[in-house]
């Protein structure tokens, strides 16, 4: 066995474009390539699961893990590669808080197979099959990943050492990450790679943001001509950025969009929506019930804006039904 | 002139009756009454009344049944309302006035010479028939239950009404009696239920 | 403007003049009257007497067919309308009574949510129609006479809202939109014994002989009420009056009839013939 | 009883005491399983049950135990903290103990007195424990901040409190400022001829009083005056008053009159609103001869030179001094004090509101202020008691009660009207002969001497009917009722309704909160009860003080009450002031807010959520920052700082999580 | 000593008719003051609120709200001084409109309307507290129990088998985070 760190790279429930990200490394990919062992990588390079199965524990030096565990395979990975990893870094938004996968936690299993096997738009599925955990095919058993319940953030299904906040996460705080771990000068388990702090600090914008926001209306993007340089939120769009993590440089806000929140939250909020909703609603102009809430059906989706990455994080974890 | 004993003794007071005029809709804050007699003083009827008001109120808290229901107070109250207007307590006297009028029918003990009972009973009966009432007819009925001699007293008013073509003999009655006996069975259905629980 | 019309056993009956001024004049004033269909009588002030939770059902029964039309109820007569608004409140304030009244009308194959609005044509025409409209109408105005307004017992005690409790003004305001004078009457509201007269005369007599001469007194050369039951007893009881105390020869008028008038509807459409007491001074030169 | 346990690592060491309260806790809570169960909890090595957890030994025991068994942390289930967490937290303190890391637990007021099932009770008392003591673990060591008391003191309200919380305050050597709405003080009191039980002659007692404010060297007065604004907190308030414009200068002005004398209007022609409009007055007025200041004022409401700039102006002219200026401006002036004395009195029900009583209607129908002006020998009648169309009453109706005990009106017993309604009976009878009926329903004499006067009264032959009247109405029944008023009533005693004539009904309206008590109590930032009277802080421990550390109230505003009661609560307000003024300093809660410098963005939310603008964007580092000084320790900001970088000592993240952790805990 | 091993018995058998808990947060001036004064009055009410004292409604972050759900909490009640009336001038404004839109959220996530109130009590107000506790309690009551943290158990339990799969050879057991 050669003395290089022993490095892994798993996806769960995930878009690719993690994967993409650390392919974004560009040349710096190959001094990290150089430096390390990559013992599983699926999206590059061809590997079995019994070789993992068959290493010693604890033989791989770090795990890199994406996606949101959404089916029990990835979970059967995650806890494989946990047993198998000394370090197990939680990689992007989905696996550090559910992600844009769990924005099906609105609803429930049956519901969404229902909808996808049956009732959805251009199914045609008239005898109504739908995929079997386990199948009889010509004698043989088939099995199938079974679909989850719940979807879950990777912590919730293993313990995770640190956590790179982001959608995906930027080539910087990849690069400072993956540095930090060769060099071993590693922060406090549990720590998000990335400044504690809000998003603003960062933000070009931030000058232009009044005092007092004094919101009478909120709007979505394509509702109006956004102006370039002013605070976003102070042009009535939900801007996330005061309850998300800096370390994007506000690369949304630069691009004339609103932040949307997939850094997660400071270390010291344990729920980014709820907190969100604390400081910027506090700040609308009407006192009265009934004018207030002509002012909230400005955010006709509360929970798709407050959690579109968290919502396996929200304390309260999913729709209760 | 015999004598008659006025005193009072616990016994005979009905602890029952007390809390169950308490427990009825209407009855409800009774015990708050502060005897102020403002429900005596305004209405029209008390002056022809056994027990004002007041009394009334303060002899159904402390459960003397018997002089309660058996008060002519409860029959001349008009339901005027005033005295439920006026009191400071908010009581509503007025419908502890009905609610004591229908204990009395049910246990019996109202006025026998005393023709609104019978009349409130005989209301009842005309709308189980027809729906609706007919003034004369009920009018007419009464007369004939309680005091038929003063039915002859009153044919001239009978007279005018007819003169005036405000009278009719014939009872107005509603299309769908049946859906109008469906919920008044309805409702006896769910009083049985009650008294066998 | 358009209304459902719950007449009541009384405006069908002894009352009739009542319906039929009340009718011309509304139609007068361009406001529509539906009456209700099928409609039973709402149990009145005595059927209370008998069985609290059934005179709430008969009252439900008017209100779930109501609830059909989705029109607001005009309830001309007070028993009526006083039962109706009563009923409305009873079963919002006690769920006990809702779940039975609700129940038993269910089982009839009716329901009643409790969106009807139950309204008196005093408050129609004062808060819908409009003192302004009215007077605009007035073509014939009741110059020169004067009237004691009564109100009697059962329309603002104690569930009407549209005018005050002690001193109600709203019909006064109407006479005097017609051009009829009011006599100051303190008496407006005080119970007319009507429920009593027929059963224990020496009561209802009283109170009756009480109201009328007072008006008499002051002035009046008619009571104008608002109120069936009072017509019928102030009106029909005055030979017996007469007998016990003295004659008193007071016209009872609707103020629907006076309202007639000042709008240059007929008197013959207006039911005036139906008084038991004549009302030709009222009527002299018209 | 006790439990001890030995240290557990890496949990402070926490003690746990429960009161029984006598009986009021542990009649209900089960004391002793509540102490057994708290004992089991991580931390807590020490657990104890008390009799009185508040008495000397109960907190002797607590520092004790500090001292002897190295408590870290304490945690005390007994009342409400508004009573005893400063007790506690001293306790904790002479054990040697930061008096912060005390946590206190509401097992009476929230517990045991509300709640009649025992085991449910108990069950709460655990839980409320358990909370206090997960919560208790992240408490730090605080101080209190010490603030100087500014030694001024505002009294608001020229009424008898206000002028004796006044007087007592200059006459401790404390500058006082006295602002009273109207152009005199005096208040109610003024109008009265005498007051009860002993009937002394109420100017006698008042004047000699409202002179001494005007001449005491420590008093300023400013009357027709109102405050605008108040800032700031205990022992530091800054308050604006408008003075409003006399269009007389009041330092010129010597209440010679000769300007009243020489007004273009020869006699007197506008409802004088002093006598209750049943006198009347020039333009140009005093209240009346002893008004206090003696200056003269004028209503630009009907002054001919304040409405047209066309009048001859006599008055000026004929002022020697040259007092007059018709161009005199409202001036707004500020001061700083470091008390308040609120003493703004109260107004009497409008008897208009119960119409069956006719007033307003019936011209014979009188208020009770009306009928102290009559009664009184300096008022319009020179104290002849006439009806309004000069004649002399035969016989005189008072009606008890009116706006008081009824629920259509004002719920509450006014207190004073029985007592006032039986000393017009005797000023009635005594000035006009006629025959007196007092209606009521209950007949409420308790006070030194009123009980002895009623007696008088029964003595006197005045009439006691009990029964609360239906109605007033001039209509006649029989003969004798002709031309009178005739109140309906039961004679409650007797049995039956009675119809009794009379010329003057006489209306005992009860006391009602100024109709501006509303604002003021805003301007203040103190409360107000249902019954819309100031709220005290403790109906019996506390009734002077308000819910706002330096702000006292005395007097009628806070509840129904006469001379003597009132002349006492203002006496004590001042005491409590001077309480504060001899310390010199006060402690303030040090449950304020701060932003950590390096976690916060510069987001600005926090800012304009602060209502006492303690919070600002330092413009250098770009960075919120909280003056400690200004912040009053709401936690709105702190709350709503999306990235959570604001904290609040004593209300802590932390420590609410812990403690909603601690309280469902199973 | 050892980890409270004594807890378990203390809670209530489930054999017990179920009965709401309710975590309150009242604020220090208005509400918490009310139930002194209804403690002081012996007004009788439900014994299922827990009361947290804040000084101001305006400190309730709708993290506590969430978070007092997901610890076992079946209601949350927010009390705070009528509009106008707060002791810090505009508190409770503020509180209303972050609560409105923390309802529309909670109403999202499937936590029953009646399950959290916000209630304006001012200190005068004991029968309030009464009544409003009263009536939450049974509304509650009638919704029955919402017991997140078992519903987060159960909803784990689908990993259990797997869990125990993966590591059954495993030298020493890996401990599973629920959040
Ligand atoms: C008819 C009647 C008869 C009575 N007779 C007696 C009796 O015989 N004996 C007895 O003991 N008690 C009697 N009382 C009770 C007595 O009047 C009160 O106890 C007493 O007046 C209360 O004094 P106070 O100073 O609190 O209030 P007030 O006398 O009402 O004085 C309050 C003062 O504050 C001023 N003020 C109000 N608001 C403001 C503001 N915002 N800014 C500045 N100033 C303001 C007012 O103008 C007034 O001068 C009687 C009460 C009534 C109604
Ligand atoms: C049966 C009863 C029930 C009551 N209930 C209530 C209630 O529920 N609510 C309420 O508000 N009020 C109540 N009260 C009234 C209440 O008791 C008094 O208002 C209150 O106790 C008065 O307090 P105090 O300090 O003036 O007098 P006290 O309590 O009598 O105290 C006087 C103290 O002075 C001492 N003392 C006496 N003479 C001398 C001396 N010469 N030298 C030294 N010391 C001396 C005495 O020993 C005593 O300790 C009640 C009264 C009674 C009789
Ligand atoms: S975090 Fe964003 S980029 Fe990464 S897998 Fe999830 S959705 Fe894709
Ligand atoms: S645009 Fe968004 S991130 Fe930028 S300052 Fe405004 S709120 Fe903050
Ligand atoms: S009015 Fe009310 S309080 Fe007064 S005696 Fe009658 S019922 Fe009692
Ligand atoms: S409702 Fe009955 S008791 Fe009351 S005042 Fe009228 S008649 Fe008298
Ligand atoms: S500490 Fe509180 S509960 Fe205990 S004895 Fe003292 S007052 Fe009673
Ligand atoms: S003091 Fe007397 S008159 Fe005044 S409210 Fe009380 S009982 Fe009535
Ligand atoms: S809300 Fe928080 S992060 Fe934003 S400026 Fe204030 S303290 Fe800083
Ligand atoms: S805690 Fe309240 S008073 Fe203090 S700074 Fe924050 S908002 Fe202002």
């Amino acid at each position: 066995m050669s003395a290089k760190p022993q490095v892994a790279f798993y996806w769960c429930a995930s878009c690719g474009g993690c994967e993409e990200a650390v392919v974004d490394l560009a040349e710096d990919i190959l001094k990290v390539v150089e430096a390390v062992d990559i013992v599983l990588w699926p999206v590059a390079m061809d590997f079995k699961k019994a070789d993992i199965e068959a290493r010693p524990d604890k033989s791989i030096t770090v795990a890199f893990i994406n996606g949101a565990v959404r089916t029990s395979e990835q979970e059967e990975w995650a806890r494989l590669l946990r047993r198998k990893s000394q370090v197990v870094v939680s990689f992007g938004a989905c696996a550090n808080m559910g992600g844009i996968p769990a924005l099906a936690n609105q609803f429930r299993r049956e519901d969404l197979l229902k909808y996808i096997y049956e009732d959805g738009p251009g199914v045609d599925n008239p005898a109504k099959t739908r995929p079997q955990a386990s199948s009889q095919d010509e004698g043989r058993t088939l099995s199938l990943p079974e679909l989850r319940n719940v979807v879950r953030s990777l912590d919730q299904v293993i313990d995770v050492e640190f956590y790179l906040p982001g959608c995906p996460p930027t080539p910087k705080l990849i690069m400072a990450a993956v540095q930090a771990l060769l060099s071993g000068q590693l922060p406090p388990k549990g720590t998000v790679l990335s400044p504690d702090h809000a998003l603003c600090e960062e933000c070009a914008r931030k000058d232009s943001k009044p005092v007092d926001l004094a919101l009478a209306a909120f709007k979505r993007p394509h509702q109006i001509q956004i102006d370039p340089e002013k605070c976003l939120l102070a042009q009535g769009l939900v801007c996330m950025g005061p309850a998300t993590r800096a370390g994007c440089e506000a690369v949304c806000p630069a691009g004339n969009m609103p932040c949307t929140g997939c850094f997660g939250p400071s270390s010291r909020v344990k729920d980014q929506g709820a907190k969100f909703i604390s400081s910027v609603f506090s700040n609308i102009v009407p006192k009265e019930a009934k004018e207030i809430d002509a002012v909230l059906d400005g955010v006709p989706d509360p929970i798709g804006t407050f959690y579109r990455y968290g919502l396996s994080k929200c304390i309260l974890r999913r729709k209760l039904n | 002139m015999p004598l008659e004993q006025k005193l009072k003794y616990e016994a005979e007071r009905d602890v029952k009756f007390a809390n169950w005029v308490t427990r009825e809709t209407g009855g409800e804050n009774l015990r708050h009454c502060i005897q102020c007699g403002v429900c005596s003083a305004t209405c029209p009827l008390s002056l022809y009344m056994d027990y004002t008001p007041r009394r009334l109120i303060n002899l159904a808290r402390e459960g003397f049944k018997k002089e309660v229901l058996s008060s002519l107070t409860i029959w001349l109250c008009a339901s005027c309302y005033a005295c439920r207007v006026e009191c400071p307590k908010k009581i509503q006297v007025t419908d502890i006035m009905y609610l004591l009028k229908r204990r009395a029918i049910q246990e019996g003990v109202y006025p026998r010479h005393f023709p609104i009972p019978v009349l409130a009973k005989e209301f009842g009966r005309m709308i189980f028939l027809f729906g609706r009432v007919n003034e004369t007819l009920l009018v007419i009925d009464l007369f004939l239950r309680t005091n038929w001699f003063r039915f002859l007293g009153m044919t001239r008013l009978g007279m005018n009404l007819m003169r005036t073509g405000r009278m009719s003999f014939i009872p107005e009655q509603i299309k769908r009696k049946r859906e109008l006996r469906k919920i008044l069975a309805a409702l006896d259905a769910e009083e049985q239920k009650e008294s066998a629980l | 403007m358009k209304y459902l019309y719950f007449p009541g056993c009384s405006l069908k009956g002894t009352g009739k003049a009542y319906e039929e001024s009340l009718l011309a004049v509304f139609g007068a004033l361009g406001v529509e009257l539906q009456e209700l269909e099928d409609w039973n009588c709402c149990g009145a002030t005595a059927y209370m007497s008998v069985d609290e939770t059934k005179s709430y059902a008969l009252a439900g029964r008017i209100l779930a067919l109501a609830e059909r039309e989705r029109l607001d109820v005009v309830a001309p007569c007070s028993a009526c309308y006083l039962v109706l608004n009563k009923t409305q409140k009873s079963l919002q304030e006690h769920p006990e009574l809702h779940r039975k009244v609700t129940g038993a009308l269910q089982a009839a194959g009716l329901d009643y949510k409790g969106t009807v609005k139950v309204r008196h044509p005093l408050d129609v025409l004062m808060n819908d129609v409009g003192l302004d409209a009215i007077k605009q109408k007035i073509t014939s105005p009741m110059a020169g006479h004067k009237f004691a307004p009564y109100y009697g017992c059962q329309i603002v005690r104690p569930y009407a809202t549209f005018d005050d409790q002690h001193n109600p003004v709203t019909m006064d305001q109407i006479l005097q939109a017609s051009g009829a004078e009011c006599v100051e009457y303190p008496h407006k509201t005080r119970c007319c014994g009507g429920s009593l007269t027929g059963t224990v005369p020496e009561v209802g007599l009283r109170l009756a002989y009480i109201l009328i001469k007072e008006a008499k007194q002051r002035g009046a050369e008619a009571i104008v009420t608002v109120c069936p039951l009072c017509q019928f007893n102030l009106d029909g009881y005055q030979d017996a009056i007469a007998k016990k105390y003295e004659r008193v020869d007071l016209p009872i008028l609707y103020f629907t009839q006076i309202l007639g008038l000042a709008l240059g509807l007929p008197a013959a459409d207006l039911g005036f013939k139906r008084g038991i007491i004549s009302a030709e001074a009222v009527l002299a030169g018209r | 009883m006790a439990e001890q346990k030995e240290h557990q690592n890496g949990i402070p060491r926490i003690g746990f005491y429960i009161c029984h309260c006598g009986s009021n806790i542990a009649s209900i809570i089960d004391v002793e399983d509540v102490r057994k169960y708290v004992a089991t909890l991580p931390g807590v090595v020490v657990s104890r049950d008390y009799k009185y957890m508040c008495s000397d030994p109960g907190q002797e025991l607590i520092a004790q135990d500090i001292r002897e068994h190295k408590l870290e942390r304490l945690v005390v289930s007994a009342c409400s903290p508004n009573l005893h967490e400063e007790t506690f937290r001293n306790a904790a303190a002479k054990g040697g103990l930061n008096s912060f890391y005390f946590q206190m637990v509401n097992i009476r007021e929230h517990a045991s007195w509300v709640h009649e099932d025992k085991a449910a009770a108990t069950r709460k008392a655990k839980d409320l424990a358990r909370a206090a003591v997960y919560r208790v673990r992240f408490h730090q060591a605080l101080e209190k901040r010490k603030v100087p008391v500014d030694p001024n003191v505002l009294v608001v309200g020229g009424g008898i409190a206000g002028i004796h919380a006044a007087l007592t305050l200059a006459n401790a050597g404390k500058k006082v400022t006295l602002v009273e709405r109207e152009a005199t003080i005096g208040g109610h009191m003024a109008l009265f001829d005498k007051t009860f039980p002993t009937m002394d002659c109420a100017a006698c007692i008042l004047t000699p009083k409202m002179s001494a404010v005007k001449s005491h060297p420590n008093i300023t007065l400013w009357t027709y005056s109102e405050v605008e604004k108040v800032e700031g907190y205990v022992g530091n308030y800054k308050v604006s008053v408008k003075r409003k414009p006399r269009y007389v200068n009041e330092d010129l002005c010597v209440g010679c009159m000769a300007c009243i004398d020489a007004c273009v209007f020869k006699e007197p022609k506008f409802p004088d609103k002093f006598n209750q409009g049943l006198g009347k007055r020039k333009p140009v007025y005093i209240d009346f001869p002893q008004a206090t200041p003696k200056v003269v004022l004028i209503d630009p409401a009907t002054c001919i030179q304040m409405k047209t700039g066309k009048c001859k102006k006599s008055c000026a002219d004929a002022c020697d001094r040259k007092a007059f200026d018709f161009n005199q401006q409202p001036e707004l002036k500020e001061i700083q004090v470091g008390t308040i004395v609120l003493a703004t009195g109260f107004k009497t029900y409008d008897a208009k509101r119960d119409a069956l009583y006719g007033y307003g209607r019936y011209p014979g129908v009188f208020t009770a202020l009306e009928i102290e002006r009559l009664v009184n020998a300096s008022g319009p009648t020179l104290g002849d008691v006439v009806l309004r169309d000069g004649r002399h009453p035969k016989a005189v109706g008072i009606i008890h009660c009116v706006g008081s005990r009824d629920e259509k009106t004002n719920k509450w017993c006014s207190r004073v009207c029985c007592m006032y309604s039986l000393k017009l009976a005797h000023l009635i009878k005594e000035h006009s002969g006629a025959e007196v009926y007092n209606f009521y329903i209950d007949m409420r004499t308790p006070g030194k001497g009123y009980e002895e006067f009623y007696d008088k009264l029964l003595a006197e032959g005045v009439h006691f009917i009990r029964g609360r009247v239906a109605e007033v109405t001039d209509w006649a029944m029989t003969p004798e009722e002709q031309g009178k008023l005739v109140l309906r009533v039961e004679d409650t005693l007797a049995g039956f309704v009675r119809r009794i004539p009379v010329d003057m009904v006489v209306l005992a309206t009860g006391m009602e909160a100024q109709a501006d008590a509303g604002e003021v109590r805003h301007k203040f930032n103190i409360g107000c009860g249902s019954e819309g009277f100031f709220q005290e802080r403790h109906p019996k421990l506390a009734p002077v003080n308000t819910f706002t550390d330096g702000i006292f109230i005395a007097g009628a505003c806070q509840g129904p009450r006469d001379i003597p009661d009132t002349v006492a609560q203002a006496g004590a307000a001042a005491a409590e002031a001077l309480v504060l003024i001899d310390a010199g300093h006060v402690e303030l809660e040090p449950n304020t807010a701060h932003v950590v410098e390096e976690e916060c963005c510069g987001c600005k939310s926090c800012v304009p959520l602060c209502p006492y603008s303690a919070i600002t964007l330092d413009e250098a580092k770009k960075k919120a920052v909280i003056n400690e000084v200004l912040c009053k320790g709401c936690g709105t900001c702190v709350a709503a700082c999306p990235s959570g970088s604001i904290r609040q000592n004593l209300f802590e993240d932390d420590e609410i999580f812990s403690e909603i952790e601690g309280v469902l805990a199973q | 000593m050892s980890e409270q091993p004594s807890m378990a018995p203390v809670v209530a058998a489930p054999a017990v008719a179920f009965e709401p808990r309710i975590v309150a947060f009242f604020c220090n001036w208005c509400t918490y003051t009310a139930a002194d004064l209804a403690g002081v009055s012996r007004l009788k009410y439900a014994p299922n609120v827990r009361v947290i004292r804040v000084m101001c409604s305006g400190r309730v972050d709708p993290q506590f709200v969430l978070e007092a759900f997901a610890k076992g909490a079946d209601g949350v009640l927010l009390g705070g001084c009528h509009p106008g009336d707060c002791h810090y001038a505009e508190g409770n404004y503020k509180t209303l409109r972050r609560m409105r839109m923390l309802i529309r959220m909670l109403k999202e996530l499937g936590i029953e309307d009646g399950r959290f109130r916000l209630e304006w009590i001012s200190g005068a107000e004991g029968d309030k507290v009464k009544a409003v506790v009263n009536e939450m309690t049974a509304q509650v009551r009638a919704l029955g129990p919402l017991d997140l943290p078992g519903k987060f158990k159960e909803w784990d339990r689908e990993m259990e088998d797997l869990e125990q799969h993966v590591n059954a050879s495993a030298p020493q057991q890996e401990e599973a985070h629920v959040r």
